[in-house]
């Protein structure tokens, strides 16, 4: 089992996870934050395998891996 | 004749580039202008914004702390300038990027959804024409025809469809402020 | 010629081109970027050379080879910039060359900010390089001003052989107005450009060129013939002092009430308070200088003779000021209002200031 | 579930001023962990340049001071020769160490002064709008090379890298990348090392991450990175340079 | 203490050592080496750190970042040296760091000469960097002013957190005269001295030291901000020119009838004249600023009350003139006699030159 | 009888102000001679540095001119970029070149700069009375390091050859010595190429010269030379770094 | 009482030094004393030289233009500073070094060849000496003693030999100057 | 047949030509210079054989050679 979040207050949009995810889980949320980017979320949980490679390149440690 | 604007958004929302083009047209015929961009901490804040005066004589101070004029094309571009806009002054919002509104009554408000107008009229780049537009018509300031004079000028061979769709919008504009 | 709508910074760039200079060496620097570029787009089209220098430095001692070689050439920076070519513009000044340099002033001190400022009067006027030199220090209060500045700073640099600085600041850098421009100089008076000073200057000759040769130099090991070096640039300072002090006259008269002594958007702003006090019947002169250096101390002496004060206003903590009470001798009071760290006085800040001491003096 | 990765304690809870998909954020990071792994944050003094990273000091939980343009590794001289006891690193961009800083990044290197230099090249000036870096490729437009740099008027892009490894002193000197995930996870190796070696005092460490600019090089993020593999990386090949520290 | 023979630039050397100063980075130049010379011999003996730096601009920052630690250090050079370090000077105003810096001055302006001269009081007093800064500048007179002056110099940067320059010159640096020193400051008191400044410099923490951490720097990007920092400025310089300005009297009383400015190596030229006029029965006042910023307008003004005229000397074509005309404010004539180049003059040059003015007066 | 061998004409006739013995009169008489060799005397502009070759503009009849400490090769960008018909060179000391002028001297040679360097390495402050210079060998004795250099302090002798080696733009980087006559001959080849190179525009040369200060080193002019061979040879081998010009 | 000392030759003959031990020893008898070098051009014109101030009060002015006493170690410095002398002041030279001799009547010229008496003795080093001693007798501004004591104090135990032919040389200047 | 001669104005008497010399022709003349040093002079012309060694290395260009 393994928890993959983005805290909305630091995330810029910039798109970096998504293409780093090995099993394409992340998008862009539908609403905006409050420096009006919209932020990145994991779809799907069940399918993380927190192989970290979202946290290694966001560029605004917005990351957090559980497992 | 001295009117002052304040032109205000994103940076990238093209308010710097509304300034020039009014400010070039008002030079075309004739009158003393000046345009002056904000810098530093109001870019991150989301309110570039420029400052530009047209007047008859030889223009002093180019800071404009009381507008005639504001166009504000996003919400914390309203929340900044709408408080300084002069009694019986015009402010000209694009609604769709501001959520909250505006809130004064002794001014004469124009709000249009110019985000959704530009992508029905098929290209969101016009929104700064549309403005534009309703500058004109609201302020009589400058000739629309000055500012096509400079938008040939400008992309006559580069881009004629994309002139075309300028042109409209400018008269877009001009009618949606007759109203 | 029809105007064109310019920013202050392309200005001079521009106008640079068209007075036939052909040299840029600099590095870039908030607010003076657009300075830079300009010349990085422009001057490989009309056969110039453009370098973006490692540093400020470096910049300055590429101005010393080409001053020194007589050739039309411009350098451009902005506060920090400037402080680091100080050792530089004492050995040019020493070595009586001719060139221009822009510094768009930021606010300071130390990295400061980049908003406009006009805290480095002093750097320019008094000496921030060591040893006993000027500079002439003109200072422009519009985009128009700031074109024929920079023609006239080419003209003034080849005739007295010194270094001419633009003092402008963030504002009238950023600031867009509409400009126009005398016509590019020809390729011959271009090409006369690049011979009028070698009898002095360093330049490679033809086989039967058997002239003495030049050397470009600031030093003298005696001190008898470095004074007479420093004889020789006051003597020719004294004459600049003499022809080329230049100022503007708003609204001056001999029932002035009060004087406003500003330049550049300083200058600018206070000519607005001056309009606005004659909207309440109030007559108020203002004295513009268009050279720091040399300063129009009569000029000013002679228009604060019988006002009540005289009110200096900069963008910074008062350096002018200083300027102004050696021209006035105690003759009447002046006061000084300023804003610093790149804060812009509005002109109803002026305005409030001076009211309020006003109500003292009546 | 435990938490198997978040933001280090090292860093401070500001959001970067960056733009979206700088890499300097990935940099900072690096840091950050190594200094919570090593234990080192409350003996570390930071010296942040001039450029994009100026802001570095409110992102890191340790002292910090913002240096002259270029002049950090003198800064950091300065610091480290008072406060011997402490650890003290430079983050510095390309202007700033191989343009105006070239002076003082040799003789610091070349005195073998206890510190660790993290300098970022992302080929260009980022803070004041895109001009052309000693580091900017040939060819490559800049607003000050507004044809494409031509490397037979201008220069070469300067390898800073191979220039401090003709001096005698330097302890340490790797080149890395940050452009995937993959790469992050060696620099990360590379940047602990640097701190490790001065915490040991071993002398002077360099680590060259090659970074992105995405703004000033007009790309998104994504495009940023897969630009700079293909065109920087060979220009500046990744890999350790030299290792005197392990002996 | 028994005095010691010893060179102008040694005793500020140590001095500085005894006031436990343990930091020196600097660069050699004419005529300022010996005190280089003297700080790498002894340094390493009481466990100091030396650098010879690879230039005067690295050797600030080195000092920037020494001083940010709140560690006495010294930074020393000479004119074109001291030219080189403005922008590190305004950057250590800006962030309030406090150290010690000596130029001894040198003939310019450029490359100049190695003789003797007092031409970089306008970038001393100011501001030779950019922004809205001052420097407290100490000008010694002697040997053992030198040295009491180092040891002063360190007490006022830390009171104040401001950096001090020492304005000497060559023939103050060279010479030689009996001097005396108050004993090398205790392990202890050195350890307290690296204490002192833990509420605001870096410095390494133990683990359980949860204190803030400490950031130096000199710039806001918001102009409010860096407003605010610069009128802190302000305030403490209006403080320091209160509490610290600093003069020499000479014979200063009612009946005088001229009055001499001057300070250093002409201070101690004019006291030879004032003694001259002595023996002629012509009562001669001397004021000999020793702070030259902040400087003793007041002082001047009221020594110069009822004199006939006031004679400004200097080594120079005339800076710290301004500012006694600044303080005169125009009550009385002011006159000025200098020698530029590094040529130094003697008594009589000056006597003659006063005695030739005088006739004019009478 | 001819004379084989007298003053070249490049060279004036005034009185070199070098002490006895001081090799940088030789190397201003290998700079003269390739000058009249090649013909180019009138169109050669010298820039001369802050050091005892500060009065060298005396002693060659050319154009010159005395450039700041460490600046001659920006200086000589400045002319080269403004009279690009003249043949510019920089004469200059290990103290200006190789210490405060360190960035100057790389990015002219990393821009490919039209200019000759001739770079004399006498391991000292000269002028100023004898400090240690960037090049001061290990150890050795100096009035700012009274104790030798200790090289784990402040640093190894730098080796500016190899420094500029690093760069890709340079076309000919030589070192050679002064310390005996079969070694001056040789010197002379590589200072002539250097200028003939800068008079078909190929670019940056860069000629490093051994040579001695008795002064300073307490020696006499031979006990000088044979302490410079024995000791800063092995530190700073004789020899061709690179030459590009001949393709 | 005020003395004005001008003491030259060329670089390397010492010229400073004497300087200096005049100056330390009249500092042990508590007086007033500066002591101030020439640079630049005047060492390379072979007149490297120093002015020394002897004072019971403090000293204005550290440059001497009207010594009373000359110590010229080489023609040059004779050329350059006999003019100099006050009238009825004392100039030592040192004949070996002087060939072309001195010039005026108006002062007291002592000349003695110091290199041949020096190298007699057995060292050159020890020309400053005799300098010296014939200083102290000629106008008696230092007692001998403290330049003695000053000598052990410098080099009693490095160079015993050399400190002793040191005191005998400024015995012989004394003399020297006796007659 | 070879000449080598030293001009008075510009030797310092610094004697690397001396060393130099294979044939050991060349030492310090009696008297001294205007600027007060022993200049170098060759004792035997006859000697020389012009092989320009003192030439390469006088620091002070003060030798000429004929042949
Ligand atoms: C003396 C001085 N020169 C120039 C500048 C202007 N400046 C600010 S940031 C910068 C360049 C930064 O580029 P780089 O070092 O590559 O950092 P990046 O922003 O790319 O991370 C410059 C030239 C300055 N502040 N001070
Ligand atoms: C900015 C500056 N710093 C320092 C000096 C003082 N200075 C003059 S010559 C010199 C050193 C010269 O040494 P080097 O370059 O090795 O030349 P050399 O005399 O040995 O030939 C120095 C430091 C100066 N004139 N200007
Ligand atoms: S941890 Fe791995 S699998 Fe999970 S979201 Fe991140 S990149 Fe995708
Ligand atoms: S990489 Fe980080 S900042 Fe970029 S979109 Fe993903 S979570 Fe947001
Ligand atoms: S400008 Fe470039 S370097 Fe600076 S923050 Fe933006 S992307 Fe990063
Ligand atoms: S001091 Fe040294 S380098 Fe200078 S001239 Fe004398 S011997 Fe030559
Ligand atoms: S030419 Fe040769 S043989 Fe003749 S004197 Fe010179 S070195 Fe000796
Ligand atoms: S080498 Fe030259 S300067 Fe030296 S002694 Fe011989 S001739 Fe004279
Ligand atoms: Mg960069
Ligand atoms: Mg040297």
């Amino acid at each position: 089992m393994a928890k993959m979040t983005v805290d909305p207050f630091y995330c810029k949009g910039c798109g970096l996870c998504m293409a780093a995810c090995p099993k394409k889980l992340i998008s862009f949320s539908k609403g905006i934050n409050q420096q009006g980017y919209h932020y990145a979320e994991c779809t799907d949980q069940s399918q993380c395998i927190a192989c970290k490679m979202c946290y290694q390149v966001c560029p605004d440690v917005a990351i957090t891996i559980e497992k | 004749m001295k009117v002052r604007l304040i032109c205000s958004g994103f940076g990238g929302q093209g308010a710097l580039t509304i300034g020039k083009f009014l400010a070039k047209a008002s030079m075309k015929e004739g009158k003393e202008v000046t345009w002056l961009p904000s810098y530093g901490p109001a870019m991150r804040g989301g309110t570039a914004n420029c400052s530009v005066i047209f007047s008859d004589e030889e223009i002093a101070s180019p800071i404009v702390n009381t507008p005639d004029v504001v166009i504000a094309l996003n919400q914390p571009s309203v929340d900044k300038f709408e408080p300084l806009v002069v009694k019986g002054g015009v402010l000209i919002v694009n609604s769709d990027m501001c959520p909250n509104g505006t809130k004064r009554k002794d001014i004469r408000v124009i709000e249009m959804p110019m985000s959704r107008v530009a992508s029905d009229m098929g290209s969101m780049k016009i929104v700064n024409m549309l403005a534009i537009g309703i500058f004109i018509e609201a302020t009589k300031v400058v000739k629309h025809e000055s500012v096509e004079e400079d938008l040939v000028a400008f992309m006559g061979e580069k881009n004629p469809d994309l002139l075309e769709l300028n042109m409209q919008a400018i008269k877009k504009g001009m009618e949606f402020a007759k109203e | 010629m029809s105007k064109v709508l310019m920013k202050g910074n392309e200005a001079l760039g521009e106008a640079a081109l068209r007075a036939g200079c052909r040299n840029y060496f600099g590095y870039p620097i908030t607010p003076q970027s657009e300075l830079i570029e300009y010349m990085a787009k422009m001057l490989p089209k009309c056969g110039g050379k453009f370098i973006q220098s490692e540093s400020e430095i470096s910049a300055i001692n590429m101005i010393y080879g080409a001053a020194g070689c007589g050739i039309r050439c411009l350098t451009s920076s902005s506060s920090p910039g400037i402080s680091l070519k100080m050792e530089g513009v004492s050995y040019c000044a020493g070595a009586h060359l001719p060139f221009v340099f822009v510094n768009v002033v930021r606010g300071g001190p130390g990295l400061g900010d980049i908003q406009p400022a006009q805290s480095d009067y002093f750097q320019a006027t008094k000496g921030g390089g060591h040893g006993d030199y000027h500079l002439i220090v003109l200072a422009p209060a519009s985009v128009q001003e700031s074109a024929d500045m920079m023609f006239k700073a080419f003209d003034l640099a080849d005739k007295y052989r010194i270094p001419v600085m633009i003092l402008t600041d963030g504002l009238i850098g950023q600031m867009m107005e509409p400009t126009d421009f005398p016509p590019m100089k020809t390729d011959d008076e271009i090409k006369a450009l690049r011979e009028q000073h070698k009898s002095w200057c360093m330049h490679p000759r033809d086989e039967e060129d058997n002239s003495d040769k030049n050397v470009i130099k600031s030093f003298e090991i005696d001190p008898q013939k470095l004074e007479e070096n420093v004889e020789a640039l006051y003597k020719k300072y004294d004459v600049i002092a003499r022809n080329e002090t230049d100022w503007e006259e708003d609204n001056i008269s001999n029932d002035n009430e009060i004087l406003f002594v500003a330049y550049g958007t300083s200058g600018r702003i206070a000519k607005t308070v001056v309009e606005m006090y004659k909207e309440e019947g109030k007559s108020v002169g203002l004295i513009r200088p268009k050279t720091l250096w040399p300063f129009p101390y009569n000029a000013i002496k002679k228009a604060a003779k019988n006002v009540k004060k005289v009110f200096v206003v900069e963008l910074s903590k008062g350096q002018m000021v200083e300027d102004v009470r050696l021209a006035i001798e105690g003759m009447t009071k002046v006061d000084f209002y300023g804003r610093s760290g790149g804060m812009v006085f509005t002109p109803d800040d002026v305005k409030n200031y001076v009211d309020s001491k006003l109500g003292e003096v009546k | 579930m435990k938490i198997i990765a978040t933001r280090p304690k090292a860093l401070s809870d500001r959001q970067f001023t960056y733009c979206p998909g700088c890499l300097h954020g990935v940099a900072h990071r690096l840091i950050a962990e190594s200094m919570d792994e090593l234990g080192i944050t409350k003996k570390c003094i930071g010296v942040c340049p001039v450029g994009c990273s100026v802001f570095a000091y409110r992102f890191f939980n340790c002292d910090f001071t913002s240096a002259a343009h270029g002049r950090a590794p003198a800064v950091a001289t300065g610091i480290s020769r008072s406060r011997p006891d402490s650890i003290v690193f430079t983050y510095q961009g390309d202007g700033d160490l191989a343009a105006i800083g070239t002076a003082e990044i040799i003789h610091a290197a070349n005195r073998g002064e206890n510190m660790s230099v993290f300098f970022i090249n992302n080929a260009i000036y980022g803070m004041t709008g895109g001009q052309m870096a000693p580091t900017t490729l040939a060819g490559m437009k800049a607003t000050t090379s507004p044809y494409g740099r031509d490397v037979n008027d201008v220069g070469y892009p300067i390898k800073v890298c191979e220039l401090i490894d003709s001096l005698e002193a330097p302890v340490f000197i790797e080149r890395v990348s940050l452009l995937d995930a993959p790469s992050i996870i060696k620099a990360k190796k590379a940047v602990k090392k640097a701190l490790q070696y001065n915490k040991e005092r071993k002398g002077f460490s360099l680590v060259e991450l090659i970074s992105t600019c995405p703004t000033n090089w007009g790309k998104d993020a994504v495009e940023a990175t897969n630009w700079a593999k293909k065109e920087m990386l060979p220009v500046y090949p990744i890999g350790l340079i030299r290792d005197k520290g392990a002996k």
